[in-house]
């Protein structure tokens, strides 16, 4: 009897119980339940994936030059930076968290990096150090949104200041140069016709989805950003886990902000300005939720490449600067709005 | 005695401008039941999080088995075994199941989670709760309130825990889960362990408890180390410091014209047409196992979900509220169950949460608001409802349960409404409070308006209203009249067939 | 290749990449260069870098669109060597405008054809007409105060005002009488914003002169002047570019502090760099490896006729 | 015995009962209850107000010509842009919502009135056409988030880009000069030594801090912000409280953005960049919570104050810009710190 009800419930909550209204919907949905776990997510997300492909196809047919090798292997690599960031800053909302400081600490390990190196003609502690300060700042971050329950929007657009500011003391305000040769193989060596750059983007996206989705840390994430309170009685360290979400969150803009520096040639103070909110729309695009606890990496990768593929093709299509202000914003809204859509006929 | 295996020494927990719990010590055995008792505010909730180490004690400490601790996070309580299912779902909603359930200690090799080890465990507590066909794969916010707080139980049977503590478990849960509750709590006795109970419900502590304990205003009153010869009065004289006969305390009323007429309702939620009528002066009842759809139904007639067909008649009018705010302009209004996520702004102030309506009757100069008038409205109330709160400054969220209630239903009552909509009315309300809410009720009707009370709870429902309506599956199956409702019909007809 | 390049010459298309291109400046350097490949049967592909990996990918997007060289106002300057290294790879062609390249020894990249003004000469053109408008109303340098609005985390504002410094100091203002007032951006608001602490805190000064790295910005520290209920002849503020926002201070009824600005022509800028690199790409001839531009004073009196020198 | 019981607990209710601790303490907030409500509120916000206060007497003292009537006017100029736009973004904020298009805003009001002003001849029209501009923005914004319930800091990330790309469009890229000289009186019209964009300023502190604390509507917004299903079945027309607020906002940037024209004498569409995290900047440092629910005006106006004396006293140190950027990014983050330590010792 108790089975019975159980299984009555379960049925309403698929068929949204009633009116004769969307009964395929609800076979759809039950059908899926066959489906193995990856596909069903495929389907869910899936929204999304068909706006990408269809505006990949449509670019492809319309856009004269866009699906050429080059102008792909090119477009991949003026993603690598959002891409890369991408995926901590991931990890960062799905705790229900943002950081601001991302784009600073891009200038900030750049710089750091190119005059360590340049200093001790070494470029492996020139990375180490960059990388490692750039972590110091996340670990920062980390420490004043845990320890102190600051609210994380507020402490790191402080770090943002404090950090560019910082930049820009350690470079004197100029760009430093780099006498190391080594320094600029790291963002064109080359492998499989992809460089470096690109290569880590990928690793990254590998990475942190298998954190995310694969180990109990990940998991630990989107339960405290969907309710610390319960993660926290359920005895997860959140404070701990806080801290280090935001130290990776450091290194990878770390990692990213060195090989920015070494295929730029040059560590710039003022690079990368308001990158943080192309890195937070990208993940928004992606179905990551503002309030914590929902995530996923094909959704930030769709992201990205979204956002990569209409600022290619708008360059190509030669579009003026004004229109791709409207471009950029209408593309946002339109995909929010498709994403609210698509939620609320469910 | 000293041998417990609990012992509770003179805890003391301080919030600003409350003493939650002063000086409190008693202890529980192994292999026993130990219920916890006390108005709402007693203090109950926050010995719990003592024990759990959310609250950290301004002084005093725990001795289990004979090692002294003072808890500074979950972590430490955790790793002494001690588990407590809280009063407020902990949930994370958008994970699964299997995950909520183990949550902070998610199987794992080299912090790879282990899927195959999480999904068995994960079915084998399920069938443990009597929720076997619950697919560990759902995600936790499409459950029902119910559903969830079984899920917090399994948390705890998985942390294998030498004290288990109960916080008012079966405020929001069905008949057959309630059963399976207490054949859990059973067991857990039986396999000894230290059981922790805190209900408001007095049959619970004469079926399942071994001994009780009994608070108030954060004293320590007594504790019945047997059950043995210990009275329901007695017992509620002790935690009221007053004498109540009986707490439904049932009055005939005169019962006018039709005031609320709904006629063939349907929409989300309630799948077949429903009719049914209520009377000035009428207590209505809707009875039905969790899910039924009462509050879907009573969320059609109040204008927070939009009805797919039928009509409502207020005095005869009819009507089609666009949102809830037409509908309380047209003097029905809703308490709705989930306090937290649907009642209470939890920042805000008590007065704040009280007056959120009906400050528009108290405006000056047409546009700009009387907070004189406010606070006194806002402290009568306090005074009427006995509403524990140190102020009416006091943000709402650091009262206990049962008061909070207590507003939302004084924010209804300073309003000129017609039919008051309870779902849930009584849910996590202590003894003395509910005899409180069950008065007003009856002098709200006999004022010539109209209450719905939604209610789970078989003989609050049976006991306090005039007709009842039971539901089943989205659909309304009866109405039965209060001289033949008695608690096995009713759930006759709840049950599926 | 370039000989393949060169004969197919009707198919040329070239980039013209800009560091800001939201900026009046910038615009009028992409159109005139637009407006001169349709005369000429060109094809110019406008395109933004803000920074360096936005230079970078528009470099990728030319080459994807076949493109056989490219325009550049690099958003530093030091990012030469890497822009060079991918045109090279590209086997692209470029000539750069307004701010030109440094190598890695810190000297001007002198194979990549330049043709622009110096922002230390423009910035000694702005000093000389302070000084001399100075002396023309008779004030004693010793007490004329100068109000510095710096940004030194762009080299080129620092360049020019820098060589306002300089000269204003060789006229015979005391280095004293200098004060620095640092904006964070380049608008008027953040220009007055950045001048009114400095005002306040040398009140004693009864003349002022006013220079930034653009009209903007010294406009702001007149707008916090007349604030301070300086008069328009107790001021003297010399910008430069020759914008709309020029335009409009000098079209106003009466005179303000807002004594002129060294107006560049970006149309010639843009005009004529397009130009040296369509020769490069069809006649194979290189252009010459700094080709210098100067600036016209525009003042109140001068400003129409100025403006339709320079085609702007 | 009852009587005397609840004596008692009434008793320990205000002596927070027993131990040693804090008996200070409870005879201090005994005697707080004596105080009139207006200056209980000053007491409670007491934190904040002292910090200014100390800071605005460390700066009168160490700083030269920082405590000088001109200065202080001056300050009080400089602060008008970001003080005005913060007494809607307070709003905003307590409704649990964001909004970053309010720089974008004020750019595109301003071009707006500067050209339909020079174009029609008639100030009274190119403000008010300028005004409905803005407010509509703000509208637009309001039903994004309200009717379709987007993220806000995603429909005004997007509105952001694409209003500033229609103030670039509208101006095509160059300032805006203006013909008509009566737009000039708008900014420099002065009453009592005081110019009307501070007046302005003064009016909207003075009116917002009614609307908030004075009227069923702003209760009603911080009851919304609170909790949003709650206020809506509370009987609060919730959609058109969102939609009413942010249509403020954008009514409110436009008029600072007008009146920033006026004062700069040309319409600028570069203008303002970044004003909106200076905006959320000095909400936050006055207390206004950024998950909604908490706000006053009292600690926006300290806020507002806090930054601009910050700003101007670096001027007049002439503090080099690099280390500008340490000093904002250190008291953004130590005015929250502070604000945490009070919290957590209360
Ligand atoms: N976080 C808090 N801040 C301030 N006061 C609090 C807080 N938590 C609880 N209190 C106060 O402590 C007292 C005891 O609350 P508690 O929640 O323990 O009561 P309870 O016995 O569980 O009541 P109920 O039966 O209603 O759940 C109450 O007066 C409550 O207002
Ligand atoms: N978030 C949700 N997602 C999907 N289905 C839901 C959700 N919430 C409720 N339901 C379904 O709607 C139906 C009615 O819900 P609900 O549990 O509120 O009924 P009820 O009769 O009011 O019970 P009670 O008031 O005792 O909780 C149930 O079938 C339930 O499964
Ligand atoms: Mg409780
Ligand atoms: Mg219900």
């Amino acid at each position: 009897m108790s089975a019975q009800k159980s299984t009555d419930s379960a049925l309403l909550t698929d068929t949204s119980c009633g009116s004769t209204s969307n009964d395929g919907e609800a076979s759809t949905s039950e059908r899926r339940r066959g489906l193995p776990k990856a596909l069903r997510t495929l389907l869910d997300t899936s929204g999304l994936i068909a706006v990408f492909v269809l505006l990949f196809a449509a670019l492809s047919l319309f856009v004269p030059d866009f699906l050429t090798g080059r102008n792909i292997v090119g477009l991949l690599l003026s993603v690598t930076l959002i891409g890369t960031i991408a995926t901590t800053m991931m990890m960062v909302l799905a705790l229900g968290e943002v950081d601001l400081s991302v784009a600073s600490i891009v200038a900030f390990a750049g710089v750091v990096a190119a005059m360590v190196t340049s200093s001790t003609g070494s470029v492996a502690i020139g990375v180490l150090v960059g990388v490692v300060a750039a972590g110091a700042v996340g670990a920062f971050n980390g420490l004043v949104v845990a320890r102190f329950g600051v609210n994380s929007l507020i402490a790191t657009l402080a770090a943002m200041e404090f950090i560019r500011g910082l930049a820009y003391i350690t470079s004197g305000g100029d760009a430093v140069m780099i006498t190391e040769p080594g320094f600029f193989d790291l963002g064109s060596a080359s492998f499989l016709g992809l460089t470096l750059p690109v290569w880590v983007m990928l690793a990254s996206f590998v990475i942190f989805g298998v954190l995310l989705n694969q180990t109990a840390f990940g998991r630990n994430v989107l339960a405290t950003g969907g309710n610390a309170e319960a993660s926290r009685l359920a005895g997860v360290n959140v404070r701990r886990l806080k801290i280090i979400v935001f130290t990776l969150q450091g290194v990878v803009a770390g990692i990213a902000g060195i090989l920015l520096t070494s295929r730029m040639g040059l560590g710039d103070p003022n690079t990368s300005m308001g990158l943080e909110l192309a890195v937070i729309s990208a993940c928004v695009l992606g179905g990551v939720s503002l309030s914590g606890g929902v995530a996923s990496i094909t959704g930030v990768v769709i992201g990205v490449l979204i956002m990569g593929c209409v600022q290619n093709a708008m360059g190509l299509l030669n579009v003026p600067t004004f229109y791709q202000y409207l471009v950029r914003g209408g593309i946002l809204l339109l995909a929010v709005l498709f994403d609210r859509w698509k939620q609320s006929r469910r | 005695m000293d041998n417990a295996y609990l012992r509770v020494e003179g805890i003391t927990v301080e919030f600003p401008g409350v003493c939650a719990l002063d000086n409190i010590s008693f202890s529980a055995n192994t292999g026993e039941v130990h219920a916890l008792m006390g108005e709402n505010g007693a203090g109950k909730s926050t010995l719990l999080k003592v024990l759990s180490g959310v609250n950290r004690p301004s002084s005093g400490a725990l001795w289990i088995n004979d090692e002294r601790h003072v808890f500074t996070n979950a972590r430490q309580a955790l790793a002494q075994g001690v588990a407590i299912i809280y009063q407020e779902l902990t949930l994370a909603p958008n994970l699964s199941v299997a995950e909520n359930l183990m949550l902070g200690q998610l199987p794992a090799h080299a912090g790879f989670i282990d899927r195959r080890a999480l999904q068995l465990r994960a079915m084998q507590i399920l069938k443990e709760l009597g929720e076997e066909n619950m697919n560990p794969a759902t995600k936790v916010r499409e459950l029902s309130i119910g559903q969830q707080q079984m899920i917090e139980i399994g948390r705890a049977l998985l942390r294998n825990a030498r004290i288990i503590a109960f916080d008012e478990p079966t405020s929001s849960l069905s008949i057959q889960e309630i059963r399976h509750l207490k054949r859990i709590v059973k067991r857990l006795r039986d396999e000894g362990r230290v059981v922790l109970y805190v209900t408001h419900r007095m049959e619970e502590v004469f079926e399942m408890c071994d001994a009780v304990t009994v608070f108030r205003d954060g004293q320590h009153i007594c504790t019945h180390t047997t059950m043995e010869g210990l009275d329901q009065d007695t017992l509620v004289s002790e935690m009221v410091g007053r004498r109540i006969e009986d707490v439904y305390g049932y009055r005939l009323r005169p019962q006018g014209e039709v005031l609320l007429d709904v006629d063939a309702l349907a929409g989300p939620g309630v799948r077949a047409p429903v009719s049914f009528n209520v009377r000035r002066g009428e207590v209505f009842g809707l009875f039905g196992l969790v899910g039924a759809g009462r509050s879907e139904l009573m969320r059609l007639v109040c204008g927070a979900d939009k009805p797919a067909t039928g009509t409502v008649r207020l005095d005869g009018k009819v009507q089609h509220f666009a949102s809830p705010g037409e509908a309380i302009r047209a003097g029905i209004a809703m308490c709705p169950e989930d306090r937290k996520s649907q009642g209470i702004f939890p920042v805000a102030s008590v007065a704040d949460n009280l007056n959120i309506s009906c400050r528009r009757f108290f405006k000056r100069f047409g546009f700009l608001r009387n907070p004189s008038r406010e606070v006194s409205n806002a402290n009568d109330y306090i005074k009427q409802l006995s509403i524990k709160t140190p102020h009416h400054r006091t943000p709402i969220s650091s009262l206990s349960g049962g008061n909070q209630q207590k507003v939302i239903i004084a924010r209804w009552l300073s309003e000129e409404i017609e039919v008051f909509v309870m779902d849930e009315p009584t849910r996590g309300i202590d003894v003395g409070a509910r005899r409180d809410i069950y008065t007003l009720l009856y002098d709200l009707t006999e004022h010539g308006k109209s209450v719905v009370v939604i209610s789970s709870d078989l003989a609050e429902i049976s006991s306090i209203c005039d007709r009842i309506g039971v539901m089943r599956d989205g659909q309304l199956v009866d109405i039965v009249n209060r001289d033949e409702a008695t608690p096995e019909r009713l759930l006759g007809l709840a049950l599926p067939a | 290749a370039n000989a393949v390049q060169a004969a197919d010459a009707d198919e040329v298309k070239i980039g013209f990449i800009v560091k800001k291109p939201e900026q009046a400046w910038f615009i009028n350097e992409q159109s005139a260069a637009t407006e001169l490949g349709e005369q000429e049967g060109f094809e110019v592909v406008r395109l933004a870098g803000e920074d360096g990996q936005k230079v970078l990918s528009a470099i990728d997007n030319l080459h994807s669109q076949g493109a056989q060289g490219f325009v550049i106002c690099p958003p530093d300057v030091r990012l030469g060597p890497a822009i060079m290294n991918r045109a090279k790879q590209y086997n692209m062609k470029v000539v750069t405008v307004d701010d030109q390249f440094i190598g890695s020894d810190g000297k001007p990249l002198a194979d990549v054809p330049h043709l622009g003004m110096s922002s230390y000469k423009i910035g000694q053109q702005v000093g000389q007409a302070i000084a001399e408008e100075a002396k023309r109303r008779g004030w004693n340098l010793e007490e004329v105060a100068a109000l510095r609005i710096s940004n030194n985390e762009l080299p080129t504002a620092k360049a020019r005002t820098d060589g306002a410094t300089e000269v204003l100091l060789q006229a015979g203002l005391p280095e004293a009488n200098v004060f620095d007032s640092p904006q964070q951006n380049t608008d008027t608001g953040s220009g007055f914003a950045a001048a009114t602490p400095v005002l306040s805190k040398n009140s004693a000064f009864e003349h002022w002169v006013i220079y930034a790295i653009n009209e903007e910005s010294v406009l702001g520290g007149v707008r916090a002047s007349e604030q301070y209920g300086l008069n328009a002849d107790q001021v003297i503020g010399v910008g430069v570019n020759g914008s709309g926002a020029a335009f409009a201070e000098f079209s106003r009824d009466k005179p303000t502090g807002f004594y002129g600005t060294v107006a560049v022509s970006s149309t010639a800028h843009g005009r004529e760099s397009a130009q040296n690199l369509y020769q490069w790409i069809t006649t194979d001839t290189k252009p010459p490896a700094n080709t210098e531009t100067s600036g016209k004073l525009m003042t109140r009196d001068n400003w129409q006729q100025v403006r339709q020198e320079l085609g702007l």
